[in-house]
């Protein structure tokens, strides 16, 4: 789906965008929205105006693609590619729900073809191959789409010698593809590994939540890996991870602040900085090549 | 194992039989007989046609051969290599030196423990971040010296644990799955018991991967994939039918190259067997990689990686 | 510091008397002359001709122009980029992106703090092994896009520490030295206060050396050395001089390519000074490296240190 | 000096092998000696037929360069290299000892001319050039000459691509030489940074102690690390660790198998099996080039 056509979809009130104060779907009066962070009521438009952050406690709300999209590119340069992808049905899974059936329910929902959104943009001017996920498409899992997604946003980064700017949400692997899932993590490191060898810029932005098999892959081999405030980020999920220790977790497991003092990621940027900071990080990395 | 119960009841009434004196109870021996057959009966129908989750089962069998096996049976001149230089020597993932008829390879490989003592040692091969740092850098010093790669797969999965993530587990994994794709040298994966996930394609993928026909590798394990589907560990039969994890699976999904055959009931009931196959399996996978330019291994790697995954509209 | 205590003294005493009031006491104002006259002299002779020792003492003062400091008056747009992607980050060790005068360069280095919390946190500057991994992973992201690497030193040492020891402080400090010595790209390094042996080291060589006056660099403290040789660390005046450690010092050995001079009584008394002065010597290095052919950096930067020693019998 | 030397001086009781029963000029009536580790009496020749490994406790007692030797290269195959190099006094260090003074009662006391021997050698038949330290020259410091050696030694492994095999020993940098002294550290890790990029093998053997700078430089870059059991390996000197935890240290801290357990070596070989071990090793690291 070219960007064109999402302004339409958000039009057909399919999106929000936090740029504009409009009336997302899901909030019944469209006016007061409740922050998952400080519980307060807050008007909606305040909320969009800060690109979804609570002025109250800086909570930052999941976006979707477009939202993503349109704080982090240049108005009007992104063109996306392989917009046509969309998952098949390899292993004809049917425990639980319908495999097929959850994919076609989630294009539906979300007006995506898949969780990962990829295309060529302009951040700040400077050129960029850039991935959004989206985090409400089956938990942005990673499937044989993602995965073929993610990997040629890689080889056409490596093609083009422009810097890869990937924002990951993932819930890890998607079961329902088994190991044709599991595969994906192997084939896009091996893809970011190649890009890494020619030198080409490659920054990761982890957003809440990425976890799992896309953690363990692609999402932290970035030169440069930025988190946002508060996110959450690991392996193994909390609830494994508590059951297995057989205590509580400590207070801010595996949030981006905890991952940071643990020397696991650059740095954390607060989103209403983000297109800031990536494209100074870019105007460095692309140094060499100017 | 659950599914052998009903074959482990029979043979036990048929020794209790075959316990008393047959002469002085001559009718016994007709009911010996007939419970002989019936138990052979069984035994070719409750192993015939095993399901998904019976192999999972049998793969995860505590007299299942293992790492350290298949290096004391198949190989020469082992030595171990210890540690990640970095933080600590994760004893559930081995990294090694070793020969196999006459070639000298790198071994990779997860371990279980033979008892409960090397098991808590071993984390019951479930590798710390440490274990994949330590596999890394045999990865690249078999990549420096030109030495293939021999990997053997045996976890449940990467260790859950709190000071997993403090230590940065994704990351292990995700640096030792990008440099496994760009090592110069052939590398052979062999699934001996389970391929649970991240934990195992670590070290999991390469330019040929053999399967041991009870042996599975899988994206999740059927018991939490069955929790997360359907709130409910017991429904892990249905799920490991569902994930196609199976090593025929694997062949008809073109992930896997060769299949290894077990002995009925798996490879703890002829060992010898297994290792023989292994041997044989493993001497043609790295004869044929041999012949290949090395140079060209990082590539042709990577365009089978690539091809992997099905797409609509693609 | 100690050897400014005579001066302290005399100024005090001159103070006090400027308190007065003149024109009451007439006898006075010729007083104030002669002292005024006897500070100065004192002043001129105090630190004309400074002792290693006291240059030491001069280097580690804690108004002294810290790396921070040199990031805020020479760069823009600095980024930090912060953990070594294995255990921690550590705040002692800078590492980040920056531009200087229009040159994107990478920047590391030592961190003091400016107040007791700060240097807590800092560890005073002392960096434990995650600080030399991140200065590694930032070295081999400058090699990778062609960043100059600008160091800043200003440490003790490394940190001896019982943990520093269990996670290999002396392999991050290698493996920093190994990777320092082959990046593709110019490095230039700063003496501009203490540089403590190998803690020092890991990031303190390359293609230029710019030493502060005071600034000194030293296989091993003062006092240590003193402590060694005299079982007496008081005295460290001695043994500082013996070890030729100080900028002038350098120069001679052939170590040092620059020397900025620092205002009369160390660098804290005039810091915009020392900001220009170190402005100015790292354009001119920057500058003259950059003409050089990129991929023959390692080859002379190791050059320049093959001639490095003095062998009888060579 | 040449190897025939060696012999020559091992006559004038300047030093012993442990491969024959000879009486070494530091036991006065050359039959009993007392064993560091386990106190206990023990008969010279039986401690020297055992490599000066204690057939009690197992404690491996240090060795001079030339016991070293005879114990790693096959007989009769070592032809030293850069014999003639002999230090300076750069910056006439004269704070305690002379230093130029105790470099000349070193060189007399040991019959080396400094605390590394260098050479050309076969082990277990396979070709290597052969580093081996000597602590009682100067506690085996690092100063120009050693940093020198060494260096000249990845040189010759490089030009000649053969396998560099160094065993350490080292209090660390000798202060005596300043910065001169330091910058060995550097110069040292450049040369084994160009061996490791053109795939040359570089095995260290670590003994008792190695420390300090040199433990921070070359002696932990190689391809694989071996150590010797019980022998104190790190960087700061455990009485300065003492003093700065204001702690006493765990038992066994900076031994080799501390550090076995801490992941920093690859193996801890009874010195009795270590000319075996490392040819062997040798045999994998150099198939590559077969
Ligand atoms: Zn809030
Ligand atoms: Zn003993």
């Amino acid at each position: 789906m070219p960007i064109s056509d999402w302004f339409k979809a958000r039009e057909q009130r399919k999106y929000t965008t936090p740029t504009e104060a409009s009336t997302p779907s899901d909030v019944p009066d469209g006016v007061w929205v409740r922050c998952e962070g400080c519980k307060r009521t807050l008007y909606m438009g305040d909320l969009e105006r800060e690109l979804m952050v609570c002025p109250s406690c800086g909570r930052h709300h999941d976006l979707a693609a477009p939202e993503r999209l349109a704080l982090l590119v240049d108005e009007g340069t992104f063109e996306e590619v392989d917009a046509h992808l969309r998952s098949a049905d390899p292993l004809e899974f049917t425990s639980g729900k319908v495999y097929s059936e959850q994919v076609t329910a989630a294009e539906e929902r979300t007006g995506l073809n898949e969780a990962i959104v990829c295309g060529r943009a302009a951040i700040g001017g400077r050129r960029a191959i850039v991935g959004v996920m989206d985090f409400r498409f089956i938990g942005a899992s990673m499937g044989s789409v993602v995965g073929e997604k993610v990997t040629r946003a890689f080889e056409l980064a490596l093609a083009e010698r422009t810097p890869l700017v990937l924002v990951t949400a993932s819930g890890g692997a998607r079961m329902q593809e088994g190991m044709l899932s599991l595969m994906q993590m192997a084939k896009t490191a091996a893809a970011a590994a190649r890009l890494a060898s020619a030198g080409v810029p490659y920054v990761v932005v982890l957003t809440n939540p990425t976890m799992g098999g896309v953690t363990a892959s692609f999402a932290t081999l970035g030169d440069v890996l930025i988190a946002e405030p508060g996110a959450l980020i690991g392996f193994a999920g909390p609830r494994l991870v508590e059951q297995t220790i057989r205590k509580s977790l400590p207070k801010g497991f595996q949030t981006s602040e905890f991952l940071l003092e643990h020397g696991m990621i650059d740095m954390v940027v607060d989103r209403r900085e983000l297109k800031d900071r990536v494209a100074l990080l870019l105007s460095y990395l692309a140094a060499g090549d100017e | 194992m659950e599914f052998e119960r009903p074959l482990d009841e029979l043979e036990g009434k048929l020794a209790s039989l075959k316990h008393l004196d047959v002469s002085e109870q001559p009718e016994l021996a007709a009911e010996i007989a007939e419970l002989e057959a019936e138990v052979a009966r069984l035994h070719e129908t409750l192993y015939a046609e095993l399901t998904p989750w019976e192999r999972v089962q049998i793969a995860r069998h505590p007299e299942r051969p293992k790492t350290d096996d298949y290096l004391q049976e198949l190989f020469t001149d082992v030595v171990e290599l210890h540690g990640d230089r970095l933080f600590g020597d994760d004893e559930s993932m081995f990294a090694g030196l070793a020969t196999l008829q006459g070639r000298r390879v790198a071994v990779l490989g997860h371990r279980k423990g033979k008892n409960t003592n090397e098991n808590i040692r071993r984390n019951f091969g479930s590798p710390h971040p440490e274990g994949f740092r330590k596999a890394e850098r045999l990865m690249h010093l078999a990549d420096r010296f030109g030495l293939p790669i021999v990997s053997f797969l045996d976890t449940a999965g990467a260790y859950p644990g709190l000071d997993d993530e403090d230590r940065g587990q994704a990351l292990a994994i995700a640096e030792c799955l990008a440099a496994l794709s760009a090592v110069r040298v052939p590398v052979v994966v062999v699934g001996i018991g389970e391929g649970g996930s991240g934990g195992a394609l670590a070290i999991g993928f390469g330019d040929r991967l053999i399967m041991l026909e009870n042996a599975y590798y899988s994206v999740i394990s059927p018991e939490m994939c069955a929790t997360i589907l359907h709130k409910d560990a017991r429904r892990a039969s249905e799920t490991s039918a569902c994930l196609q994890l199976t090593a025929d699976d694997l062949v008809r999904l073109g992930l896997a190259d060769a299949v290894v055959a077990e002995p009925r009931g798996g490879a703890h009931h002829d060992p010898a067997m297994v290792f023989e196959g292994v041997r044989t399996a493993l001497g043609t996978a790295l004869e044929s990689l041999s012949a290949v330019d090395r140079a060209t291994l990082p590539d042709s790697r990577y365009q089978r990686l690539r091809r992997i995954g099905e797409i609509a509209g693609g």
